[in-house]
């Protein structure tokens, strides 16, 4: 039974060791992932219109509602039996 | 005479054990917590149901050629489910903000520390002779610390399929229970001032930096824990499906009926391991009194390794946040940010919320790799 | 030219049989009276299509390692799609106007009665020497009486998977022919003024009422039926996730992609057992046969139940919503209230049939848990 | 034969019989349920002002016409090849 | 210690070799192609993706009881996922363009001649010993010049597993090079004058031309080539359930959840054949080369056969849109449109393009039956 | 090797050959059919106000709007964990 709390120990100071390790690179390579994305790739950087692509999600809402509408009229059939 | 003798000793009413009455009610209480209270109800609705279905005497449905079974069989005991669950919650999840702040995710790290501390405890049960766990039940309880559904049931179906029934129960009445839980130990665990703490606000995050995230951490995952990978490549994969922008209707439907149809059928195969012979016995109490101290710990050290920060680095971060790191996505972060708001109503903590709580997903996922590799032999 | 010869071999014009020709064009004619006439084209489209595709020779489609055939054994041998299926209509069904008038459950009750005379059918053609059917054929015979699809199947299934085809084709063909079946049975067994009453208006039903309803099913059967569980207990599960309202991306799943797909599979999966070896024999017409009385003892049983409700019980009953009890939802009930409506233009009977007509598919899953149970050894 | 068609006899019996109990047993039971909702608990009534459900439905309504466009929209790719 | 050596031998870093590497960089190209370049992302975002899990080391991810190969056993084996998405794109597919110009067919029926001019190459290039492709592999590789996923993925997956992942990659890669590759061709094989070439208006087609289409269609495929019956048989079948206008909720699904829950799960089991050991190696590059071979022969063989028509009948053709024979649904349709838009601006050939565009869908699936039926063996 | 050569030529013709048997076979039965169609049955003919059609997709868009925001509402509901 010592022997199995023995284990346990091992098994968390592994785990977390991981855990830690792994979460504490994740940090470093994302940290590396957004200052490349941001500062060297010009697409990178965040839409500074942002209105732009909302008025863009406007006309396809349009377009969808009336595909949704046939989508829809489809579905309201005769339950299966 | 003989044929009503015979329809007679089919009837439950002659067949029925106390442990399946027993049972029986303890879904029906699942039910009411999930409709009435609102405990995890897309989880607990199925898992109740199914617990009721599973001690039906006299008829195969959670044993044998039984519906329930062959779900569980098809799904649980391949990990399909659970996989196919993650990777919808990978394309529900919304990086943003951990992006925006990256080393938030260090408080998802120190909030599994819960998942450890139970696993010890449930060693410690067994070594002063109280229960009997092996260390893979051990390792599947502790998993309950996770926070997260679909990790519990993915490990406990790897390492102890046996308890898998009080696990996913127990993991999702706690999640569901945890704006009762967190909060005394946010209490207790910071002052006032510290509560208080304003956060600057977080940057607009690009498109490309949340492509890019998912396989930065689907790259770390194979050269660093490859145990951890099927939980995490799935979740990477519903991410990148979510965020690459050309595949909306494979992302739409990972996300809508894929991930319903999983849920129910996962649900009811969860539901199956509560027959009264594997779940009425003294284990079940103990994990569930094991899994609260996983919440516990794992809050209090995501709470603690926040104020351990703030002592580090510059940049202030308000120690609730820490207690979002055990996931329970996203009612942790809620959490967070109404204890917040308790303090300084002006101050919201949600988005900032985000980060360790997507990131405890993470840790946990992780955490659940490990256990698998070095509990599972 | 060994070569050509051996091409000219494997085309359908060499190898086909009369019998094939003849499911073929049986196939045609179950998608013409599907597409062009109506008949429950939600089945019968995939069915007949099915019933096509398995009679193409030289190839292993509902056979071997064709499609159609894993899909029958993967779905239909395991009982799974009929089930979802069952838990699909569960959600997709109303209980409210059953629990408005729950006496109409008696109705349901009755109409059952086709099934069993059905079966007693069966067995005398095969005393008299006519037909060579065995307890379980009958049994799964009589259940076409049930007037519910998915019931029919799974029971044939398990009882007499050898005449599946014939089982569910005729079963399928006489729901879409009710508004023919029915209404002269409905005017012989009633008076003018019997098909007049006009029924007091059905009280509203509260949310909880509808939530409790399932829950007190399930465990009536649990208790009383247990046989009937898988099926009930499936159906129960659907209508609880409609009405509890806080799993309504679950409920909305199982109502429309999730019962969509199993009704394609299950389809294609019926179709193949439409091989001709299978269906082209004289049982087939003594199935039809006797599936076509069991529509209308059910129906007459339903009418005179309601009669005699009337002679007994205060409140006054509209003999024609008797007629809805032998399911075939919603047909039946449509037709209950446009025979009503031949007498007096006024009187809506279409809530009050939905009572029985739902209690109908309660009532034959209980019977088919019995038949399972006793003829099925 | 004989035994065949005492055999389903049997089973008619018992099938019609066990049916009827349980229905019966149901009515009373369903009876019994609604009683005790309508009369013991007050969450048991109907909503007085149904109204009130249908213009919160109206209200989720529009939010979702504008969901269900934006997703009809992710729908309209191109085909699966 | 000991468990830190062991902990460090469990991770990627130490077990990864390069092949995997070389194979999960070829994944991230493979994404950076779907997301960055519009490359076919339905099915190269989960093929890429699930190239990258199956190269990761020391974990079954598309081995043993990994979840990829449990995909590729439960779907690609058995023939179901390529069969199903098979389905719905006969449910996505409108026939009016080739019911209102039926001689286009026959330019879907020349584009062919790449399939089996490419299993000849890959039988030379064995012949001279460059490489060591057996018949079936032959006939597989072939397929690629189907230019159509799901029958190349069928095929490969019957006649040459072994290879799949390659032809599976090539096949989509080449659909989404269809504007590069087929306009040179197009342009070689054309004057200027027949590229500018101005066809009649097609004709309204009526709805039930559009149903019967698909049944003459699975008749004349019983009576003539069996072994494309599983093909074409599940194509006819949604392309009459799309058009028989009485199941429309199951047209709409098999048309939206059904075929996107199938395409990522194909997607990711055709991934699992990208690990190194069979993708690394030189076949590989042997079949990338004779696939662009098998759609540049096909291109021109489509062409050729225009102009071939145009000399023998009337009513003139743009030899563009026989180019459009190959398949490559809709991307080959919208080259001929769009190279004929560069002779003359006023001449749209959009829609007379699709009429040998789905003839070579059908040609194909004719193709892969033979195939199957003669190189199986 | 020689005959692996022989056997893909004789597979080129019979796959060829078949092809183009079944296109063109096909393309007379599909004449055959339209003909059918057009000329002999009724139905066959194409609608005269295909507007009319339209105008009921639009009735159809209405109800169908009310009832995909409903059923979007339902799914916008708490994520599964
Ligand atoms: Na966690
Ligand atoms: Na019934
Ligand atoms: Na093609």
């Amino acid at each position: 039974m010592e022997n199995l709390l023995y284990q346990g120990l091992q098994l968390t100071l592994l785990g977390m060791g991981t855990v830690f390790t792994f979460l504490l690179v994740l940090t470093f390579f994302t940290k590396g992932m957004s200052w490349i994305i941001v500062n060297l790739l010009p697409s990178g950087q965040p839409a500074s219109v942002p209105l732009g692509a909302t008025g863009d999600v406007d006309r396809q809402r349009l377009t969808a509602i009336i595909a949704a509408a046939v989508k829809q009229h489809k579905k309201s059939r005769l339950p299966h039996r | 005479m003989n044929q009503v003798i015979e329809l007679w000793q089919t009837t439950g009413i002659y067949q029925i054990q106390w442990p399946q009455l027993v049972m029986i009610v303890i879904g029906l209480v699942l039910l009411y917590l999930a409709i009435k209270k609102g405990f995890e109800p897309l989880l607990l609705v199925p898992i109740g149901f199914g617990g009721i279905l599973a001690n039906i005497p006299g008829v195969d449905i959670a044993t044998g050629a039984g519906i329930l079974h062959q779900f569980y069989v098809m799904g649980i005991e391949t990990g399909i489910f659970p996989l196919l669950i993650f990777m919808g919650v990978g394309a529900l999840t919304d990086f943003g903000p951990l992006l925006a702040n990256p080393k938030t995710l260090l408080l998802g790290a120190a909030a599994q520390f819960g998942i450890f501390a139970t696993l010890l405890g449930a060693l410690l049960l067994t070594d002063i002779g109280l229960f009997d766990f092996s260390i893979q039940q051990a390792a599947a309880i502790g998993i309950i610390g996770g926070a997260d559904g679909p990790t519990a049931i993915y490990v406990a179906g790897i390492l102890a399929p046996e308890i898998l029934g009080a696990i996913a129960v127990a993991a999702y009445s706690y999640m569901a229970l945890v704006p009762l839980i967190q909060p005394p130990v946010m209490r207790l665990l910071t002052t006032k001032e510290e509560r208080g703490i304003v956060m600057s606000q977080l940057r607009e995050v690009s498109q490309l930096e949340k492509i890019t995230f998912p396989l930065v951490l689907l790259i770390l995952v194979a050269l660093v824990v490859p145990s951890a990978a099927p939980l995490l490549g799935m979740f990477c994969f519903g991410n990148v499906m979510r965020e690459c922008g050309v595949v909306n209707r494979l992302s739409d439907t990972a996300q809508t009926s894929l991930i319903n149809i999983v849920t129910i059928l996962l649900g009811l195969s969860v539901g199956s391991k509560l027959q009264a012979e594997e779940f009425l016995v003294a284990e079940t109490l103990g994990i569930l009194g094991l899994g609260i101290v996983a919440f516990t710990i794992g809050t209090g050290c995501g709470v603690l390794m926040a104020k351990l920060m703030n002592a580090v680095t510059r940049e202030p971060i308000n120690p609730l946040i820490g207690a979002a790191g055990v996931s329970a996505v996203p009612m942790a972060a809620r959490v967070a940010n109404r204890v917040g708001l308790e303090t300084n109503p002006n101050n919201f903590l949600l988005m900032h919320a985000m980060g360790p709580n997507v990131a405890g997903v993470v840790g946990s996922a992780i955490a659940a790799g490990i256990l698998i590799q070095f509990a599972g032999g």
